[in-house]
């Protein structure tokens, strides 16, 4: 099958949707004339003219807002955040228009729409810009959050948001774009909702959502050379949370590693544990063991940056723990 | 009746702001309201039912919400229905608005049934938003009203974006020449909310066929505007930096409102730009009803009482012998039946079902949610609706 | 001793520490001229006249961003929202700018100052009006939350809290502020980051955070009377998390059950869920039971409201369940 | 040397914005900068070396970005140096002074010493802020340097609140007439985020001593300003609703930058009122290190690069005697060496150790983390420093 890269994969899921689809259209901050400020638009000015493929100024609280403003009128917009980082600025018609306007308005006035971006650290880009916002938005009912961790579930779960009614948090990783995997050429969705099991084994779990994929796989390796099996989970999606296939797992395998890149506390990470502990309760002979960012603003210097983000010795050493008793 | 219809000039003796230099900043349009003609005595007539209807709404929601049969904030409308009814007469019916918390009068003016509002604030099934919003969050598909907000300011880059979609569908999606005008109401201290100022420029900078309207009352809660607002005797400042006209009209005449905002609706109907209204007039409640309106005086609050809206066009319409005393009178028992009518109807729409909790969370069935009813008062247009929000 | 109301300690906190240090001053909408939408300010204009008293426009982002530039000058700002609802118009500040600035000036620059104001739903005010911000916020670190449940409380942990030298987050409850209790005259302070026992049993604890006190008290008052005795800990603060004193009875009781007034998913009580199994998997006879909030967008209506709430029916079929097989 | 001085007309010409209509706007402020008298040869020569030391820093910075010595993102101040000398220029040693993420030459101007902040973008302990801020986090509480933020906008609202600061200590505390005058930069592109106009209007109606300088460089990464700000050809105008002096000053000559701001500053420290600046200039780089330029013609670049700043004060030092080829020459020598020590200095400092990654996040001890440290350069003021910021 063809190779893609993630940021073309994410293109293509925006541009067959709106070729199809002419409610679509994507707003923000250099996505026309610039083609993006990391290129995932490029080449989409060109085909859709401007009218569809909108550059806006520094005002993330408007431009979101505004968007929320035409999805109550049956749009679709796509609005791309350059970074999840500066939605801050724009939280509150992203959590309390967006997400509650169906309901406030007692079912009269939807909201579909898309709001995706960079998320995560990992560029030394200091504490400001280097959120990663699941565990903060996650909370709150009314959106659905999904973050892909290759060019085939960018595609697949990208288009199956913009068709979603509801709204869709899209986080994507910088540090991922350039990644090339194999991509379908015709277009296809996935459900939002449903996790992956990436690799099978018989001796921990290990549940991941995003980028720390990659750590995981990593370590599953070095775990492999030590006799130690891991079944790893790729989230796919936070809200909905697919406990389903992740306790299916936990219950055979008896042990939990949730790697989360964000912090701990009150995390997508805790979430999991609680949950995990809930529906595995019999069956877990350890609890399970959680792998985030550290605890801090994120730092600038390398070093710190990498030794602060989870990464395979950090996981590794989740699952010799976590599995010590087996 | 008390108060007169009078020139422009009583505006600055009214002005709360004593101390405040109040210059009547000039219009930055060329269009002279005075020339705009006004519509026949029927529809007069109408308007002066509409702002009757409205005070009389807000009259028993007090007493409601006194009578613990209404929860949570209520802030009534009372003194500023000419701004509602002047404005939004001169849209299309088809129109989109949106506002802040302070929504009852838009929303009615707008043609909402009172009696779906009344259920509103009962929470009650049959309410406007099924019982789930409340007073400050009054929404109406049928009728183009898109709430009703809470947060302030945060009603104001929506309303952008309504007018953005209106031109959308118009020139990307084969909508026809439909050239939809937004009008986008939000309060005086609204205006202190960065969004606002990020919502403005957005218009301007897309061409957006959106009007704000800042219904300047003077205060915001207990801040009087020249406590809190810089440049505030002349608000249509905070719209120079945007590039669109600004203009200032007499919010408690809805004559004047109607003669005001109709030239700038026409225009942005053609030209797509957007532009800015300072609409002054005067809140005669409390912000909300636990406001005991320390911080103005009765001499203050008794000026403004004069020119209130209903008895200005009353009494200009029964200066044209358009209206007789007796008339006046009719309306006001029929308006108070309608009203009484509403509140009846109201107190037997059932409370809103337990179920009713978990819908419309999502559109879609996800785990606990059963996803989206239509609200009672739109059934029968229930199919129109899937078009208009699908 | 002396009553107060929970309104009333919280001001003679703020009043005491602006006689004691004046460098503390108080900001927010109506909080000078209007005594305070809820009249906690009350008096304090008088007093302190309107150089330390300060009344703002509608601009939640500029006074927390001004009172941050403040705080880092050394003064120590306390920020009253009138509601943490309209906090999230303000969440780039606090979030990035208060929370972050120690760290991102290596040390130069502390942030010591506090926001508070009324959190939590109850009175009616609809989806975007209710907001339980805990769960949104805890997840960041650089700051401190404390969430009293007292007046007693109330006074110590804000005391201690202005006297702080990190930015801290109070969460105060409208349906709260007319609550009398207890309150010595002199001024006193609690440390923040250490729960209290506040009912001991055997049987089950249940760790609770503000307001769902009162409904933990109401629920073990009728558990009682089926003979299942509850030990209830009042964590006081949210961040730090007093892990310990909730672990050291969960591992003599052998259940938990945590009340949390916020939403669910990547929560306070997901948090506290997660720890609890960490600290006391051997102990636990069955997993942590969580009574949130129901996942919807507060409604207006008041029965589903209160059917949305935390309350004591929830809370007792929660004990009963989790202690099924004690 | 290819640029000359010449009269203020030029600016017009150089406007990137052709389409654009362009009026230069009066003043606002009736001060007239000719007026304004320099100071003697000795500080004019004293800025060109500030200037050049900013320029060679940049020089510096981008080549060891190249050679992935410092990482993340890196925007350069090179066009821009009159801006930050000039203005900085007019303040006292012990103004504060803040600034978003393009903010070397801010921190240089300020009195950075080049080794730490050339530490800081290695990510080395010795940097300004122990390699934890990098490029867009430049702090120095030393030279009242408070930042160097990166989120745009967000600087604004901390600006005003040091304005805040100063004036309560003078007022509450007992600080005696320290009367301080606070400048808080910003891009032209800032201007379009809500939490500036927040900013300002607590500005205003607080009455406080700050000046809100807007750096118009014409664009916002790749949107020239036409297309994202609605009356971007007058940027005063965004200043309007704020009842502020607004003044647009020349930014590529530091002598009109200076003449500009002294009054602006003097005024502004005895009225205690808030003002808004546009500084016109150019960056004569692209926005970071990733951007190609491809939103802007190259003879758009040369047309403003025949007004650099450097060039164009040595111009005039050497037009008035006041400087030599050689001198001039030598300066640069100098100053070369300077930087090149700098960067040695900061490639021995050490990588910042893995401890630091644990402190500074609380002020006290709690869990994981170890408390806050004083950052290398500032330790032997240490005692100072507790007191500026207890
Ligand atoms: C972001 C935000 N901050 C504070 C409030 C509380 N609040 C509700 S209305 C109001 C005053 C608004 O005044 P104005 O915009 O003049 O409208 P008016 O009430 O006069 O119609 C305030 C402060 C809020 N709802 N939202
Ligand atoms: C809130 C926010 N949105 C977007 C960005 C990304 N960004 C960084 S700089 C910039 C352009 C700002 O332009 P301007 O204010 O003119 O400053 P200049 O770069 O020209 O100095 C953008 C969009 C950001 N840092 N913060
Ligand atoms: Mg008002
Ligand atoms: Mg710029």
């Amino acid at each position: 099958m063809r190779e893609l890269a993630f940021r073309d994969a994410l293109r293509e899921a925006m541009s067959e949707e709106m070729r199809r689809d002419e409610r679509v259209f994507l707003i923000g901050e250099e996505v026309a004339q610039y083609n993006g400020a990391y290129k995932v638009s490029k080449g989409m000015l060109e085909e859709f003219g401007a009218r569809r493929v909108i550059d806006t100024p520094v005002s993330e609280s408007g431009f979101a807002g505004l968007s929320i403003g035409a999805a109550m009128m049956g749009l679709r917009p796509i609005v791309e955040f350059m970074s999840w980082s500066f939605s801050l600025v724009a939280a509150d018609p992203i959590l309390n228009n967006a997400a509650k306007m169906l309901y406030m308005s007692g079912g009269q006035f939807g909201c579909p729409i898309v709001f995706r971006g960079n998320d995560g650290a990992g560029g030394q880009l200091g504490s400001t810009h280097s959120w990663c916002v699941e565990s903060l938005y996650a909370n709150v009912p009314g959106l659905k959050i999904i973050i892909p961790s290759t060019p085939y579930t960018a595609k697949g779960l990208l288009t199956q948001a913009i068709r979603d009614d509801n709204p869709v948090f899209c986080l994507e990783n910088e540090r991922m774009l350039a990644l090339t995997g194999e991509v379908p050429e015709e277009s296809y969705t996935l459900p939002i909702g449903k996790a992956e099991l990436i690799r099978s084994g018989n001796d921990c779990t290990i549940v991941s959502f995003g980028r720390p994929l990659y750590f995981c796989l990593e370590a599953a390796e070095e775990l492999a050379r030590e006799g130690i099996e891991c079944e790893i989970i790729d989230g796919r999606s936070i809200t909905p949370l697919d406990i389903d296939t992740i306790a299916a797992s936990v219950c055979r395998t008896n042990y939990c590693v949730v790697v989360d890149q964000s912090w701990s506390f009150a995390s997508v990470g805790s979430e999991v544990a609680a949950e995990v502990h809930r529906v595995c309760f019999d069956d877990l002979d350890n609890y399970v063991y959680r792998v985030h960012s550290d605890d801090v603003p994120a730092p600038y210097a390398k070093g710190l940056e990498q030794e602060m983000l989870p990464n395979a010795r950090k996981i590794c050493e989740a699952v010799r723990s976590v599995t010590y008793n087996a | 009746m008390r108060g007169f219809r009078s020139g422009s000039g009583i505006l600055a003796d009214l002005n709360p702001m004593t101390a405040f230099s109040m210059t009547q900043p000039e219009s930055s349009t060329e269009r002279r309201s005075e020339e705009v003609p006004l519509p026949g005595p029927n529809v007069l007539r109408g308007w002066l039912r509409d702002m009757m209807l409205i005070r009389e709404f807000e009259v028993r929601s007090m007493q409601a919400y006194q009578n613990r049969l209404a929860g949570g904030f209520l802030h009534v409308y009372n003194g500023q229905e000419a701004v509602a009814v002047g404005s939004i007469a001169t849209l299309r019916p088809d129109d989109p608005i949106i506002t802040a918390y302070r929504n009852h009068g838009h929303a009615l003016a707008r043609g909402m049934a009172p009696r779906v509002g009344m259920a509103e604030l009962f929470g009650r099934i049959g309410g406007c938003a099924k019982g789930k919003g409340g007073s400050m969050h009054f929404f109406d598909a049928e009728h183009h009203m898109y709430g009703g907000h809470g947060i302030v300011g945060s009603q104001v880059p929506l309303g952008a974006g309504l007018a953005f979609a209106t031109k959308y569908r118009d020139e990307v999606m084969d909508g026809g020449q439909s050239n939809h005008v937004t009008l986008c109401f939000m309060g005086d201290g609204a205006t202190n909310q960065g969004a606002v100022h990020e919502a403005m420029n957005l218009a301007s900078v897309l061409d957006l066929p959106v009007i704000f309207i800042v219904e300047n009352n003077f205060y915001s809660m207990g801040t009087a505007i020249k406590r809190g607002t810089a440049a505030g005797g002349c608000l249509t400042d905070r719209a120079c930096g945007y590039d669109m006209d600004a203009t200032v009209i007499e919010g408690m005449d809805v004559l004047d409102v109607y003669r005001g905002m109709k030239p700038l609706v026409d225009h942005c109907r053609t030209s797509s730009r957007p532009s800015f209204v300072e609409m002054r007039c005067y809140r005669f409640k409390g912000h909300s009803m636990s406001d005991p309106r320390k911080y103005r005086t009765h001499e203050e609050e008794e000026q403004w009482e004069m020119r209130d809206p209903i008895e200005l066009l009353a009494a200009h319409l029964v200066d044209q012998d358009q209206l007789t005393g007796e008339a006046f009178k009719q309306f006001g028992k029929e308006i108070r039946e309608e009203i009484r009518e509403a509140v009846k109807w109201a107190e037997a729409s059932p409370p809103t079902p337990m179920d009713e909790l978990y819908r419309d969370v999502y559109t879609d069935k996800w785990g606990l949610y059963t996803g989206t009813s239509v609200p009672e008062f739109l059934k029968r247009r229930s199919s129109d609706r899937e078009d208009d929000n699908a």
